[in-house]
């Protein structure tokens, strides 16, 4: 079976899958940021996948990614600066010790 | 007069009552009598209009007179009309309502003065009751309609209350007042639903028309004796028939002049005369009548018993009261009985049937309310009603004690004083209608006569005894103010029984049977009069040997019969039964108290307890709240996934 | 190119930069607020201009101007406006960054209002970050470390949600081949009913963006950062976060079900009965776990997630609806209105109070009907309108949204919804009575700015005004929802 | 044939990288793994014809992002105590396979409407007509423009002490 | 011409209200003139409404309609007929005199008044109201300034019991809510109005919803008010820790909405439902009449007797509502407004009494009749009353009810049920009567030697409150012929 859309789809899925157990378990909030990444570029795979196979001349997905990068380059940059901030103020980047708004 | 002038009857009181509350009351001192005077003017012409009713009534065809009716309320086709009705029966009741009351009216000025300057009571409220209580007691008797007369029954039993209640500082009474008014209220219940019962399968409220229908056939079967049963149950309760009979010892609670005007002559009769008003159902309802008998003839010799060992004067007078009570009721249920197995009743018939019933409250009225005016009169010379403590006031008190013999004659049945007529009728017609009720009544008359002679031999025989304390050392006759109103009572408690002579009054009523027509005659026609005599004499007799002459000792006698002189004078535990075991045990302690747990632990803990699962749910649901970030992006994934699944298996 | 037509955009955006520009050389810092609401009149002034105009597409389908979108517009520039005006007395304790403090509200009045006009998934995905990621900065503004947390939560769980969000985004694109929305329901059309039930990427594609706006308006079970944040954040942005990010929210829902997945009917009923158990489980949940609260911030966070409840009660009856019915589209409008006024009023008066009193604790509000009596008022209005009680705008708003869910026999829904209000009763009533019934802390009383008590005043009449004369609101609602009807 | 092994060997290259990601204690070489990860994202859009985007990956992803990151974890190094997992451990490995599983459910049984047209190539003429173009998304792109200013504002306003 | 008058009558108090929450700087003297002007001429033109009813026509009269809100053909719709005009008039008088019941209240005054003259605008409003909309809005507006009447000014667990009087009507209006929509949209065209709802009764057009559940939704909401049995324990604690003028108010005119509500709208828009569970309603009203008595002769406290005492007697008011006959609704309806007076004068004498002696507990009082007899003797009159003596308006009102209900011919088997009923009225003389007793007879007590007795203002209601309660039981055609004039059209709906 020659490389298909669906191989791509499940690559996407498992790496946005990856990303997001990786988003829900990592005990560092700068990990937290690397999973969103991964996320994001599955979500890439896949739109790039989409845009080559079901809509090959509008080149919709292509748009769509740079434009996700380009979000996702804004959210690290803000994310980092937040993460920054409170590891001045509590010297932690633990997320599980961030908890102090709760019930 | 055009005939609405019957109304004044009625009206002048409540113009007494109405006066003395808004003007006297505000604008008088606190012991002026004038609030008595206005009160004896207004009722004088009461007895006034009530005799020249009367005579009015006498001269009428048919002895009734119709008067108009007026309307009241009107809800599509329910209406209710307010009328009055003037026939033979209203006629001799106005009269001993109106005369019995002036003469209280009178006595009580004399009576409630000690009151008003040792107490601090007042004329005013007193009268204002009264005043009101006699204008009530007109308007029941001249009602036309059950309606009205439920009305004016249950303002009765208020001015009831509050004349029982009338020293409310007093627990006793102030119990005695709630009991009379529950107890009483308790009957009429039945009196109302038999009212709802009679409005809704005939359309109207009207006496006149339900004893034509009852007569005509038009309402007949169960609804006839339920109906029946219904109203003889408020008349149980007012009358103090048995089992509803427990309030009126009690009610003794108040003022004398009361006694003798309310719990004796005129408002405990009303059950009786209710009973009178609307014979025509009940002679048509053969269990009616014989409802009304039993309890009648039981409740005589029942509250008799109970007369024989008080030792409060009032008290003895009281189950008397009860007893002739019981007499009356047993006469319109033996006459009904009677008119039932003769077949088809009229409603001439059966009005004629009451005459001797009413008969014998007209003369009960008047001896029985001298008896209590000549008990109030004894204790205010001896500020007690334990006759223990009373004794040889024969001589300190000569005018009190003639009447008072005078009025005890009469009422043990002795010839030829009032009692004794209308008691015989009794005995006669009884016997028509039930052996075995014949034979408690003729020891009922035994049993009169010896609790009767037993107060006079201990109050006013003897040695006196030294009354309440030292204040009482030597007791006085009353003043003259309150000895009048003896003195005309006892000549009527004598003489008003000569009316039935020749069957005057029962002619009067609607009869027309012959009857033994002078004074002997009556001894000649049977037996049992001659009888009833004689077991009346024997009482006396016996009375006096135990106490006139002690030769038989009342205490030896107490000890042989121990145990029914503990019921006896535990008055058969009757109120230890309703006060303590149904209402406070079984009702309030019971029942209620289960409701009232029902409605704090439970329907209300019901509402709490979800109010407090709300919250506490709230707090448990906020728990997942750890502040844990990832843990919220858990529930996205998971929230997503599920319902993406959810979906999936659904399509 | 018709660049007239976004006109409130461009001068939104200009507001912006100049609001930076003024903060360097200006010396009273004052004047910012005051051109940053000069700025989002002018943009209000274009968007009423072009209010009852026909609809129009431009930028080849990308934006729509039309009623629906000029609504929600002037719903967020007045939003935008009364938490400018009532961060007055908090920006005044800032050393720095004034100038940005409202440029970044309103850049993110931008991306909301660019939210509502956008017709296409890219367009739609951009805007919402733009408006997303100036809430991020805001929500941390305090740099205290409640403040930070709060940002933090957000931004990371944004960015998840915003994943899964882009996620279905490429399904619905993958299944469709287009990302405008027109183009994407004539293809769902063609799909047919037996089409789209063989076409599980499509409704998984619909599954997460429901996940992913879900996370924007609050809807169970998207909806846990909400206490959190609103908890730590700056409470005028609290207030900005509750309404205006999730009217946003609603607008963009809107838009994209009514457009896109309207048809076939299968489908809007599979997704309103979705909308309808989470609006049963939402509000249920919201208001439940406000119940026991302290904290009055974080008990408007979970009252925001019930309030979002009922919001959807309304999606539930839009999906439940026969063609054409736009019932449920106009009750959430004239809703968010309602809502948004009260909650807004509710926190003006929360700002001022707690400004002065420097807790957000309930218990501290004890006594306030002395402190100041008509704050206590104001507040007390907004709170009575937030029960949904009569005479406020929450009342009718819930009558209307019920109604409309009544129309299309979710009964039960209602019931649940009824019920749920008289719970919120409960807790909203504790704040009146600690107001009315506490003995004050002290005597002294609570100050507040002129621009303050504009606001307060606004808004309070404006809860007043909307149970009176409802007539031409709804109406307006109505008109600006015709537009899905045909 | 080769673009088969291409994706094959990209594939299973870049879901390693990913788990080394996610499971690597050192959040340090995680990084370095999350660049081997986008490289290969690279390699993936030019198996997919998209080599302008392959392109921007790099400079984007690889170029920036990465080191952003990587200065974020230099900044707080010395609080490295690795990069542990939480015990949401399995419930959102749970949620991570629900999420494979319903996805590979619906990729298999949605019938794609694969076009049998010609994928363009080279892209970036075309892109740039999309991008910039009269009918294209100038807009967004202004939008995004105004994204990054607030972006940078906001990261300003954060990391500057008061 | 004459539309504006219920607007005034709605309006003044409000104006009241306004006026003195606003104006700044208002003695406390000046509040409470304001107050009593307000409504005193609000009484005053309620009182020319009533005498201006023409009732050689009945049917509705004084109407206003104007357009609310087209979206949902919503109207503010005024009128009255012959059923709310006594309830109005009612209202009209218990809001003036409760303004001076609280003529000694000097804790936060301003609010006070404000509150008070605001919860007699909302129930006039409920009364006078057409549109189903404008009904359930005043029904929801009356909740806030009881919920601060109780809360503020009240006693013992007065927030508990002002929070729970609040979710408790909530809970039932919430019902109702859900009721009046479903009623909505089963009109074709959608119409809020009671008036064509009700001409086209029956005719359900388009059925989403089976006729029953509206009902049953409708009458929850009407059930708490009333209250009915098991909905019923808000109002005790709401009564008991209500001040005297919150009392007179809950238990004189408030809880009348209910009963008005079930007549206005279950009966007379669902008429063949209320027919379907009437049996079922008239057990419930059984049960309210004998439990609530029970449950009340075992109280100790003054004022929660009373208000237990409420439950048993709108018990009554359910019989004679379900018992579906033009004697018996009427019936209902003047046991609503005697109801009003009886257990009005009874709080305002409960208020004086612990207002004067500062005791509430029954078990501690006593001998009160020698240190305050004017207060005994009107005490005593209200009770009497309400045990249902004749010449006041309970006889009048129950024996009518009980007739009514006793001969409709509407529901099979309702003679058993009148007669349960009718029991609760010999329970009524026991609890009355052990209340008056406690309080006011029985030695005199030294420590209540010297407490006061009513002042003249105080004398003045007393005197209103006697003089209507005797007007209406003696001449209760006065009201009677206005009542029927109303429920006559409903019962003539039902297939009797």
């Amino acid at each position: 079976m020659s490389v298909g859309l669906e191989h791509y789809l499940v690559l996407s899925a498992v790496l946005f899958a990856i990303g997001l157990y990786g988003a829900l378990s990592k005990r560092n909030t700068i990990a937290i940021l690397l999973c969103i990444e991964i996320m994001l570029n599955a979500v890439n795979i896949a739109l790039v996948a989409f845009s080559r196979y079901v809509a090959p001349e509008m080149l919709t997905g292509h748009v769509f990614a740079i434009f996700i990068m380009a979000v996702a380059a804004a959210e690290a940059a803000v994310g980092l600066a937040i993460i920054m901030a409170i590891y001045r103020r509590k010297g932690t980047v633990d997320p599980t010790d961030i908890d102090s708004m709760k019930r | 007069m055009s005939s609405q002038g019957f109304w004044l009857i009625f009206l002048l009181p409540v113009i007494s009552f109405v006066l003395i509350s808004v003007l006297v009351k505000p604008l008088t001192r606190r012991d002026s009598p004038v609030a008595g005077y206005i009160t004896i003017m207004a009722i004088t012409g009461s007895v006034i209009l009530s005799i020249w009713t009367l005579a009015e009534v006498l001269g009428a065809p048919n002895h009734e007179i119709h008067v108009p009716d007026i309307i009241w309320v009107t809800i599509g086709d329910f209406t209710i009309k307010t009328g009055i009705i003037m026939d033979a029966l209203t006629a001799v009741m106005v009269v001993v309502v109106s005369v019995v009351s002036l003469m209280v009216q009178i006595y009580s000025l004399g009576y409630m003065e000690h009151f008003v300057h040792h107490d601090g009571d007042t004329y005013t409220r007193y009268y204002a009751w009264m005043s009101l209580f006699t204008a009530s007691m007109l308007g029941l008797i001249i009602a036309d309609n059950l309606l009205l007369m439920f009305v004016f029954w249950e303002m009765v039993g208020l001015c009831s209350y509050l004349l029982i209640g009338y020293w409310f500082h007093r627990p006793s009474a102030a119990n005695a007042a709630k009991k009379a008014f529950i107890v009483t209220r308790f009957g009429d219940f039945g009196f109302l639903a038999a009212i709802l019962v009679l409005y809704t399968n005939t359309g109207t409220f009207d006496t006149a028309q339900l004893s034509d229908m009852a007569a005509t056939g038009l309402l007949t079967g169960g609804i006839l004796t339920w109906a029946a049963i219904g109203i003889f149950s408020g008349a149980m309760g007012k009358s103090a028939q048995f089992p509803l009979h427990v309030w009126l010892p009690d009610a003794m609670e108040g003022p004398t002049p009361v006694s003798a005007l309310i719990h004796s002559a005129t408002m405990v009769s009303a059950g009786v005369f209710l009973v009178a008003r609307i014979f025509p159902i009940f002679a048509h309802s053969i269990e009616a009548v014989t409802l009304v008998a039993t309890i009648g003839g039981f409740t005589a010799i029942f509250a008799a018993s109970m007369g024989l060992v008080m030792n409060d004067i009032k008290r003895v007078l009281a189950y008397s009261t009860i007893s002739q009570l019981g007499y009356m009721m047993l006469a319109l249920g033996a006459a009904g009985i009677v008119l039932n197995h003769e077949g088809h009743v009229t409603v001439e018939a059966a009005k004629a049937a009451v005459a001797i019933g009413i008969f014998h409250l007209f003369t009960h009225a008047f001896f029985k309310s001298l008896l209590f005016l000549g008990a109030g009169s004894v204790n205010h010379a001896t500020g007690t009603f334990d006759m223990r403590l009373m004794g040889g006031l024969r001589k300190a008190m000569p005018w009190t004690y003639i009447t008072f013999l005078m009025g005890a004659l009469s009422l043990a049945g002795i010839w030829p004083l009032a009692g004794f007529w209308s008691k015989d009728e009794i005995l006669i017609t009884a016997l028509d209608g039930n052996t075995l009720l014949f034979i408690l009544a003729m020891i009922t008359v035994f049993m009169t006569a010896f609790y009767m002679f037993r107060v006079i031999f201990m109050t006013f025989h003897g040695e006196y005894r030294g009354g309440e304390s030292e204040e009482y050392r030597h007791p006085h006759e009353s003043s003259k103010v309150m000895v009048l109103p003896l003195v005309f009572l006892a000549v009527l408690a004598v003489g008003v029984g000569w009316w039935s002579l020749g069957g005057n009054f029962a002619e009067f009523m609607g009869e027309h049977h012959p009857h033994a027509a002078g004074f002997f005659d009556i001894f000649a026609s049977s037996p049992w009069p001659i009888i009833s005599l004689l077991l009346a004499l024997a009482g006396i007799g016996l009375a006096y040997l135990m106490y006139g002459s002690k030769r038989i000792s009342a205490e030896k006698i107490g000890a042989r019969f121990k145990m029914l002189y503990n019921a006896l004078i535990n008055k058969y535990w009757f109120d230890e039964l309703y006060e303590n075991i149904i209402v406070k045990k079984a009702l309030l302690g019971g029942i209620f108290a289960g409701f009232q747990e029902v409605d704090a632990n439970g329907v209300d803990s019901v509402v709490n307890g979800v109010a407090e699962g709300t919250f506490g749910s709230g707090n448990i649901i906020r728990r997942l709240q750890t502040g844990q970030l990832q843990l919220y992006g858990l529930f996205i994934g998971l929230g997503a996934a599920v319902i993406a699944i959810v979906l999936f298996i659904v399509s | 190119m018709n660049l007239d037509l976004l006109a409130p955009e461009i001068s939104l955006a200009a507001t912006a930069v100049a609001v930076i520009l003024l903060d360097l050389f200006a010396q009273r810092k004052g004047l910012l607020a005051i051109v940053s609401v000069i700025g989002l009149a002018v943009s209000a002034g274009f968007t009423i201009a072009m209010y009852g105009d026909p609809s129009r597409t431009i930028f080849n389908n990308t934006l729509a101007v039309d009623n629906f979108a000029l609504f929600f517009k002037l719903l967020f520039l007045g939003i935008a406006a009364l938490v400018i005006l009532s961060s007055v007395d908090y920006v005044s304790k800032f050393t720095r960054f004034r100038g940005e403090y409202h440029a970044l509200l309103v850049l993110s009045a931008l991306g909301m209002m660019l939210m509502a006009t956008a017709t296409e998934l890219i367009t739609i995905y951009v805007s919402l970050e733009l408006a997303s990621i100036s809430l991020y900065v805001l929500a941390g503004f305090l740099k205290d470390p409640k403040s930070s947390e709060s940002s933090m939560k957000y931004l990371l769980l944004g960015a998840t949600a915003s994943a899964v969000l882009l996620y279905g985004m490429a399904l619905v694109f993958g299944t469709t081949g287009t990302t405008q929305l027109g183009e994407i329901a004539q293809q769902v059309q063609t799909l047919g009913v037996q089409g789209v039930i063989d076409n599980p990427a499509l409704i998984l594609g619909i599954v997460l963006l429901i996940a992913g706006f879900g996370f924007k308006i609050a809807a169970v079970p998207f909806q846990m950062w909400v206490p959190d944040v609103y908890e730590g954040a700056p409470t005028p942005i609290t207030a900005y976060l509750s309404v205006g990010s999730k009217a946003a929210g609603f607008a963009v829902i809107l838009r994209i079900f009514s457009t896109a997945f309207g048809l076939p009917n299968w489908l809007s009923l599979d997704w309103g009965i979705v909308f309808a158990v989470l609006a049963a489980i939402g509000m249920t949940v919201g208001n439940v776990s406000a119940l026991p609260q302290t904290n009055i911030k974080r008990m408007f966070g979970y009252s925001s997630i019930a309030q979002a409840g009922y919001l959807m009660v309304g999606l539930a009856a839009m999906g439940v609806a026969s063609v054409g019915e736009t019932i449920g589209q106009s009750t959430i409008l004239f809703f968010l209105l309602s809502y948004a006024v009260a909650n807004l009023g509710a926190f003006i008066a929360i700002i001022a109070i707690t400004n002065k009193i420097d807790s957000d604790l309930i218990q501290d509000f004890s006594g306030m009907f002395k402190r100041s009596p008509l704050l206590a008022l104001a507040l007390t209005v907004c709170l009575v309108s937030l029960i949904g009680m009569p005479p406020a705008a929450g009342f009718m708003a819930k009558f209307y949204i019920f109604s409309g869910a009544v129309q299309n026999e979710l009964l039960w829904l209602v019931i649940i919804a009824v019920l749920n209000s008289v719970i919120s009763a409960f807790y909203y009533l504790r704040v009146v009575k600690v107001m009315w019934l506490g003995e004050p802390a002290s005597a002294e009383k609570v100050p507040s700015s002129g621009a303050l008590r504009v606001a307060l005043t606004l808004t309070s009449l404006g809860v007043l005004a909307l149970f009176i004369f409802a007539d031409p609101i709804i109406k307006a609602a109505e008109s600006a929802a015709k537009m899905f009807g045909s | 044939m080769a673009l088969d092994f291409a994706f094959w060997l990209l594939a299973i290259v870049s879901v390693a990288a990913a788990l080394a990601v996610v499971l690597l204690r050192d959040v340090f070489r995680a990084a370095l793994a999350l660049v081997l990860c986008f490289i290969m994202v690279a390699g993936l859009y030019v198996t997919l014809s998209a080599d302008f985007l392959a392109a921007v990956q790099i400079l984007v992803y690889v170029g920036a992002i990465s080191i952003l990151l990587i200065l974020g974890i230099m900044l707080t190094r010395d609080v490295q105590r690795g990069s542990l997992s939480n015990k949401l451990r399995f419930p959102a490995l749970l949620v991570a396979l629900l999420f494979i599983g319903t996805t590979i459910f619906a990729v298999f049984n949605t019938p794609w409407g694969v076009s049998a047209g010609a994928p363009v190539e080279p892209t970036t003429a075309t892109l740039a007509g999309r991008l910039f173009g009269e009918n294209g998304y100038i807009l967004t792109v202004e939008i995004a423009a105004v994204l990054l200013l607030a972006a940078i504002i906001g990261a300003i306003v954060l990391v500057r002490e008061k | 011409m004459d539309s504006g008058w219920l607007l005034a009558i709605i309006l003044l108090p409000v104006a009241g209200t306004i006026l003195i929450a606003f104006i700044p700087g208002l003695s406390e003297r000046l509040i409470r003139y304001i107050a009593a002007l307000f409504t005193l001429v609000s009484l005053i033109l309620a009182v020319i409404v009533f005498a201006g009813f023409d009732q050689s026509i009945g049917g509705i009269q004084y109407e206003l309609k104007a357009s609310w809100i087209q979206a949902i053909n919503a109207n503010f719709h005024l009128g009255v007929d012959g059923l709310s005009l006594p309830l109005v008039l009612l209202t009209a008088f218990l809001g003036f005199i409760v303004v001076l019941i609280s003529w000694k209240i000097h804790e936060r005054v301003r609010e006070y008044f404000a509150w008070l003259l605001l919860l007699e605008a909302s129930i006039l409003g409920v009364f006078c109201s057409l549109d189903l909309l404008l009904f359930f809005i005043f029904w929801e507006i009356e909740v806030i300034p009881m919920y601060f009447l109780i809360s503020i000014w009240g006693t013992g667990r007065r927030e508990y019991s002002s929070i729970k009087y609040v979710l408790y009507t909530l809970f039932g209006s919430a019902f109702m809510l859900a009721g009046i929509l479903s009623l909505y949209f089963t009109t074709e065209p959608h119409s809020l109005s009671m008036v064509d709802i009700a001409n086209r009764s029956g005719v359900i057009v388009q059925s989403i919803m089976p006729a029953a559940v509206i009902f049953w939704l409708l009458i929850i909401g009407f059930a708490v008010k009333l209250p009915v049995f098991p909905l019923h324990t808000w109002l005790p604690d709401a009564h008991t820790d209500a001040p005297t003028a919150g009392s007179v108010m809950l238990a004189g005119a408030l809880i009348k909405m209910g009963g008005y509500g079930m007549i206005r709208i279950c009966v007379s828009i669902l008429p063949n439902v209320a027919q379907d569970f009437a049996p079922l309603l008239l057990a419930l009203a059984v049960i309210s009449v004998l439990y609530g008595a029970a449950v009340t002769l075992r109280q100790t406290d003054l004022k929660r007797m009373i208000a237990y005492s409420s439950v048993s007697h709108m018990g009554f008011v359910l019989l004679g509502v379900f018992a579906l006959g033009e004697v018996s609704l009427t019936g209902a309806g003047l046991q609503m407004v005697s109801h009003g007076l009886l257990t009005g004068l009874l709080f305002a004498m409960a208020g004086l009494t612990m207002h004067n002696v500062e005791e509430r507990d029954l078990r501690k009082l006593g001998g009160l009749a020698r240190q305050m007899p004017v207060i005994a003797i009107v005490f005593s009159i209200a009770g009497l009353g309400s045990l249902g003596l004749p010449l006041t308006s309970g006889f009048a009102a129950e024996f009518i009810t009980f007739t009514g209900a006793f001969s409709s011919t509407i529901v099979e088997g309702v003679e058993a049920y009148t007669l349960l009923a009718a029991v609760g009225v010999v329970l009524a003389a026991g609890y009355i009567l052990w209340m008056l007793q406690r309080t006011f007879y029985g030695p005199v007590l030294e420590q209540y030697n010297g407490v006061k007795d009513a002042d003249k203002l105080e004398k003045v209601y007393m005197f209103a409150f006697v003089v209507l309660i005797l007007l209406v039981g003696i001449c209760p055609f006065i009201l009677t012929d206005v009542i029927q004039l109303g429920v006559s059209p409903i019962a003539s709906l039902i297939g009797g």
